[in-house]
């Protein structure tokens, strides 16, 4: 299938409930690859991952191409094709029980190293997929079938333990705006380094938000000008901004580690690699 | 028949003395005269104190592995002293250190303590004194020692010099006789089987490396990361091998030759990602260190006993590809045909080897013209194709596309269709088993054309063995009169049966590093082979030659 | 010599629509009226929308799997009366929604969702009128209806009251003829495997249950949730696999009874820990419920893929129990016999089984005097002995202590001697390597008193299976004229060779859900083995019995 | 052996490089112990157990039970520990490579579930017993031999993204202040709930930072009174207050999820245990 030739979004069909924010969601990331395009960033050069649940389904209804990883690895996975040819764009999709649970060390580690990755987090709070279970962002008192009582646990800030982890670009959407969240994607995605929007995605059947997000989300006109008022913004709980919380320019850490070489485009061909090997014996001698 | 040309130089200390080094010193001397060694680095899982020891076996013949039977001992402290005692080898000389231990009739002691202490770090620089004394005991010029240890101790030289003269005049002076050692023809390399293994991936093309440390697998991060400039692969040090695994695997994507390694403890955390290789089938290579477990186990010394654990990685069924290696030398060759051979089937390898092979250093000539390998090629596919990424042929392979491309190329763990979208249709689920089914009765055609299997020497005895313990069984052969023909399976799986059969009627001795028998087990399932005896050791250490000789003689009798 | 007296009823529909609950009061439905009945449930990876149906059969006799020949089916949408067009039997009724589908001749269409629209949830409420349409074509009472609605369907029990009467009515009038169902004299319990295993846990004296989230394993920590203050097992679900399993070995130093589940993905992320079980002798019960892989693969599906991968679980050498139940039943009282035997012998054991068995519900009596198992008692230690975690003894096996305690307990993952410090001592690596397999082999020792495979039948034909598979050929042979008997090995590891040995020269037929034959291979590389047919399933469907059957005849002729 | 009889100090050779900050460490812990010992929390009701590393090697210094446990997961050891039996007090010693790398969101979670148990991490910015590699502490620029040239991220603040992650307690010590630290891990050791102190511990061998810590570190009297001074005192670098930086009591989890309840010392018998499962028997049919 050439990209060129099909639209973004793909033929596959889609199994999400109706009614599901990550409808929203993923008009929101059509039109921003399109823009994106626009910009020069072809989708010849833009590869997603995504997680397993709900919200890596929409590896299936992009046509871009990827790896559909495994619960908790997309940042992983795409930290891994940046690595290996910077000249691509990476995104992926995860869940909050992916991205904030099973993969959280990961996120906090990508923003430590300022990976150029874009990360988009279909926050539910819940384990949608796998019927509703109680997530690191599920609210006290969240009843699924891990937690008939209701869940004992606070919640998770992640947002805040990633601005706590040096992330250099948080931002916040809902789908319930999907024009601004189109803008926060592609904004993310223009960023370089780590970026990540936490998506507000109500889930209707296990956790439906839409009336609590609807009253609650408030547009945020810029950034927060440090990092410590971006820490405040995202421990508000009377209101919930959305945007661009906080966005810091730093290097990327390819190239501080690896300056200006690209592993799979700037080769050594085999007589300079058997060249560079026997020198090495050589100096072995 | 034993092989007196064998000459075994052995230094003990503290950690943090030097005795490595001083092993690695001594390695170097010997290649000088042209002769051939083997050094085995015998080291706690601690940073200062304890015991460490090196032992050197050099001759004007390859040599495949150290002695325990040592012509010099030089111990730089007391404990070192007591513990090799039962090392020396009759006529030997026992070189102790007069501040730690007390004077002896046999034997010859300096003050190395008392000496030390002029300089600036008394710790360190003892070590040097174990190459001193080796210069003077086997009658070295001073010049060449001067040389010798301008070579191998660049920091701190004008230090380790001053102490090395002290030390080789005193002991000059107080030596009966010198040993001459014959020189011989070699002129080559000395490699640990990680620098091997490390290389020979380079050669093959290796883009990137991405490991976490843990030994007996850190030197290969340590390598790439101090080579980073001239070797050009990328070397990644992430924040544990659960990323290891899927940034290696994230790297493939983009066409990355990627390799990782790790020990048992690092592989187990990754197995997800192994069989997630298997799905989307993506080319990693991933190499497998063993040391004694389970668990953590035994963290700086050597065993066998992952040997079922790598062949059975990853649940659900997809083709993995095991080998390991049986000398520093195949390390080399063998890095490069796997990371050929798990592109070529787009699914994950094993490279198995033991602490024993990963950091023992041997002399070895290297060749870089690879033999022809043409079977080898991954495929590709055409710019023009209608592209999809898990097309159905008649061998399995689908061709590979590496964006940037105009092409949709989707790799997906869940099972998928032709293209990659995810499916639970239970006829494409089928196909695709059988798609990765085919591929493995692909892969088992190639490795019938290719080598799978080595064999040394000739006799009526067949002395099956695998990885490391090849280098002990060969050295073994040599201290015995026992014709023996010694069949070592490299290839582990698919495991080269159509190679094996023959053995099946064969009186077989197996010999390996595990309390269970691993690989006897593998050849009675597999091939019918019933073994005569197993010859097993699991306490860590590698096979002594000489004891080992023994052992297959009272099995072949 | 077909079985005509098995009823089977299914129902389709999307996610959402209430199919499985369909299924499950139509197996209520037969309970009531004394019949045995096999229940599957089909099922996608989405939470609405789709294709799912319930199969349901039933008969006086004991059911082992449900069939996919059904004598009505019930259709909430086009999508599934076209799915299910094959999977009528001669003379079976097709029912559908004339709503969604066109008029037939054939069958007996009603405007569900018109009916429903007056309903508050008009989609959740369709899957009732798969019940009422079932009472309606078995003469059942109306009453008797309203009772089992009024049972099952607690949740808006009005409105489903409500809609099943207006859809009994209308079939009652529509249809020429009612099947009658003879009623049997069974009065017992319809139970999932999950569900029976984890009662027999607790029946077993499990204290703890640490799971994380993955299908077809969820259900349990569900269970387990849900009956928290009943069953008094500690439920906990904590941040991931890894957790999971650590947090168990933790919780065994203290004493408790601790068991964990997961399917493939999860329990790979468990390696490590299981190694570390093995090291600490830890005593933790794994249960892996296979779906198919490799990786993500078909989640909501089945498959017996995952065989080899439970048998090699961790890296090192150390004893590991895997057994596999073939009916809902034996998963009941293995899962009490698995945690004795873990304990007994302080090592890991994983109690291996897959979807098919895990979510299919059938009827089953339970008898809880547990059969004498006086010689699985967890050896203690004495109150007042010099204890030593690992005191070496004659059959391996050390004496516990819990905490708190006047004596120093320690528990290591490195290698260690017998009070728990870690060693690198080479003696004692070797002396902890012998005590770990000397447990191995009290545990055959054990195992060879025990039942470790069950026999079904009697004949010349010779069919081995494992797992939910047994429950496919035990309902097959039902429908063939042949004579065979099937042999079930429970216990996988420890094999028990002595058992099966005896078929070495039989000819005998394989029958397992994966594709590269791997009960075959096992037989084949532990016992000599060699099987003449092996039927393979893998496209995550069980085995419809019929079709089974014929393959068999096919094989046995 | 038995733990009353014998010193809290094993007889085991001890390994630590002369003039490890381990060893002040080890003595404070040994100090510490018997303090804890005095207020009634007896040496047969405390388990340890340890990660990795040259930390771990505690375990073997310290006659205490327990499970010296895998690279990363002592936290999750304990907390198995604790769980199955409250009436236990659990310690357990990471390292930085250890409990803030590879066990990083272990320890997120543990806070933000309240487990009760104390974490003492032997912070030492490197991964010593593997040779000195970088370690998520180890500052920019770090000589290692997997970063030759000098790491190039920044380091990670564990305490920051602890206290992010609603940590009820947060403490540093140093082993140059030995009477300090041991009153700080007894501290630690009587909070109910979830406890870490940071260790600023030289290791001499691959990064001395003693002459940096004896000038930095600067006795703090009183804890921060809210979470935000707590973060803004971990953020400090030109001082590194040393001693209890925040403690909030909140419910512990094991009380959340299982109040009153012991699972190994309150069973039910195997009577009315089969008596349990008959009933629920008995409602299936
Ligand atoms: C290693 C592993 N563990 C567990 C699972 C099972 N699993 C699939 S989806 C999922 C949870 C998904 O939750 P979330 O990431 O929030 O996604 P959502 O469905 O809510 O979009 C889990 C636990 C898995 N696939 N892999
Ligand atoms: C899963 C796993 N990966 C890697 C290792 C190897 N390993 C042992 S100690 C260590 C690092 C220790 O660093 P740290 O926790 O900071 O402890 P330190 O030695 O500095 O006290 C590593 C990576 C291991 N034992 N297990
Ligand atoms: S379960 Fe929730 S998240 Fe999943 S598709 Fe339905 S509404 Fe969306
Ligand atoms: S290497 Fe460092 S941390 Fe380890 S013992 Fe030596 S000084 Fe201490
Ligand atoms: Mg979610
Ligand atoms: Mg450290």
């Amino acid at each position: 299938m050439k990209l060129d030739e099909s639209e973004v979004e793909s033929e596959v069909e889609n199994t999400w409930c109706i009614g599901c924010g990550n409808f929203g969601l993923l008009n929101s990331v059509k039109n921003a690859v399109k823009k994106l395009e626009d910009e020069g960033i072809g989708k010849d050069r833009l590869l997603i991952s995504a997680g397993i649940g709900c919200h890596g389904k929409i590896f299936d209804y992009l046509n871009l191409s990827g790896l559909y990883s495994l619960h908790g690895r997309e940042s992983v996975t795409i930290q891994g094709m940046k690595f290996a040819n910077p000249n691509l764009k990476v995104m992926a999709f995860g869940g909050d029980g992916d991205a904030y649970g099973e993969g959280l060390a990961h996120l906090i580690f990508a923003a430590k190293r300022n990976a150029d990755i874009t990360m988009i987090i279909h926050n539910n709070g819940n384990y949608a997929l796998t019927t509703g279970q109680k997530s690191p962002t599920s609210v006290q008192g969240f009843k699924g079938p891990s937690s008939p009582e209701g869940s004992v646990d606070e919640p998770i800030n992640p947002l805040k333990v990633l601005l706590s982890s040096d992330a250099g670009f948080i931002a916040r959407g809902y789908p319930g705006k999907m024009q601004h969240l189109t803008e926060v994607i592609v904004e993310a995605g223009d960023h370089q380094g780590f970026s990540l929007v936490d998506v507000l995605q109500p889930c209707v059947t296990f956790n439906d938000t839409y009336e609590k997000y609807n009253e609650l989300v408030e547009v945020l006109d810029e950034p927060a000008e440090t990092r410590k008022e971006a820490v405040e913004l995202v421990e508000k709980e009377e209101r919930l901004p959305i945007g661009v919380l906080y966005k810091e320019k730093m290097p990327v850490f390819n190239e501080k580690v690896y300056p200006e070489k690209n592993p799979v485009e700037d080769r050594m061909d085999e007589k300079e690699r058997f060249e560079a090997v026997k020198k090495i014996l050589d100096e072995k001698r | 028949m034993e092989d007196e040309d064998v000459f075994t130089y052995m230094v003990g200390g503290k950690a943090g003395e030097g005795v490595k080094k001083a092993g690695t010193a001594a390695t170097d001397l010997f290649l000088d005269l042209g002769r051939e060694s083997f050094q085995m680095n015998d080291y706690q899982s601690l940073i200062r104190g304890g015991h460490n020891f090196s032992v050197v076996s050099t001759s004007i013949r390859e040599v495949y592995s150290h002695h325990m039977e040592a012509d010099l001992i030089v111990n730089l402290d007391e404990r070192s002293r007591k513990i090799h005692e039962e090392h020396l080898a009759e006529e030997g000389l026992m070189f102790y250190n007069l501040d730690d231990s007390e004077e002896r009739d046999e034997g010859l002691g300096l003050p190395l303590d008392e000496m030390a202490k002029e300089y600036s770090k008394p710790d360190l620089i003892k070590g040097v004194a174990g190459i001193a004394v080796l210069a003077a005991y086997t009658g070295m010029d001073q010049k060449d020692l001067e040389d010798l240890i301008e070579k191998e101790y660049s920091r701190g030289v004008e230090e380790n010099l001053s102490f090395a003269k002290e030390v080789y005049k005193e002991v000059e002076e107080k030596i009966d006789k010198t040993i001459n050692l014959e020189k011989g023809k070699t002129d080559s390399t000395v490699l640990t089987g990680n620098e091997s293994l490390s290389l020979g991936a380079a050669a093959g093309g290796l883009d990137m490396y991405i490991g976490y440390p843990m030994t007996p697998a850190s030197s290969i991060l340590h390598f790439f990361a101090a080579h980073k400039d001239d070797l050009r692969v990328m070397p990644i040090h992430p924040e544990n091998e659960i990323a290891v695994a899927n940034m290696a695997v994230g790297a493939t994507v983009p066409g990355a030759r990627v390799m990782v390694g790790s020990s048992g403890g690092g592989l187990a955390l990754m197995e997800e990602t192994i069989s997630l290789a298997g799905m989307t089938e993506a080319p990693v290579l991933f190499v497998l260190s063993s040391r004694p477990g389970p668990s953590t186990g035994v963290p700086t010394y050597t065993e066998q006993g992952d040997l079922s654990f790598a062949l059975n990685q990853g649940h659900g069924e997809f083709p993995l590809i095991v080998a390991s290696p049986g000398s520093v030398k195949e390390a080399f060759f063998l890095s490069k045909e796997m990371l050929d051979l798990v592109w070529k089937y787009q699914t994950p390898g094993i490279f198995l080897t033991e602490k024993h092979l990963s950091e023992s250093a041997k002399t070895l000539g290297l060749d870089l013209d690879f033999s022809d390998e043409d079977g080898l090629e991954t495929k590709m596919a055409d710019e023009d194709d209608d592209y999809k990424r898990y097309e159905k042929t008649e061998d399995g392979i689908s061709a590979l596309k590496f964006p940037p491309s105009k092409d949709l190329i989707k790799w997906n763990s869940y099972e998928h269709d032709e293209l990659g979208y995810t499916t639970e249709d239970a006829e494409t689920v089928k196909n695709m088993h059988d798609k990765r089914r085919e591929k493995n009765e692909t892969l088992i055609l190639d490795l019938k054309d290719m080598n799978t299997v080595n064999e040394f020497g000739e006799g009526d005895a067949v002395i099956f063995t695998f990885g490391s313990t090849t280098l002990s069984v060969r050295e073994a052969l040599k201290f015995t009169d026992i014709e023996a023909k010694v069949v070592q399976p490299v290839f582990l799986k698919p495991f080269p049966i159509w190679e094996l059969e023959r053995y099946m009627d064969e009186e077989v001795i197996v010999v390996e590093q595990n309390s269970t028998g691993q690989l006897a087990k593998l050849l009675r399932e597999k091939c019918g082979i019933k073994p005569k005896t197993v010859i097993r050791k699991y306490d860590g250490r590698p096979f002594g030659p000489r004891k080992l000789a023994e052992k297959l003689e009272g099995a072949i009798e």
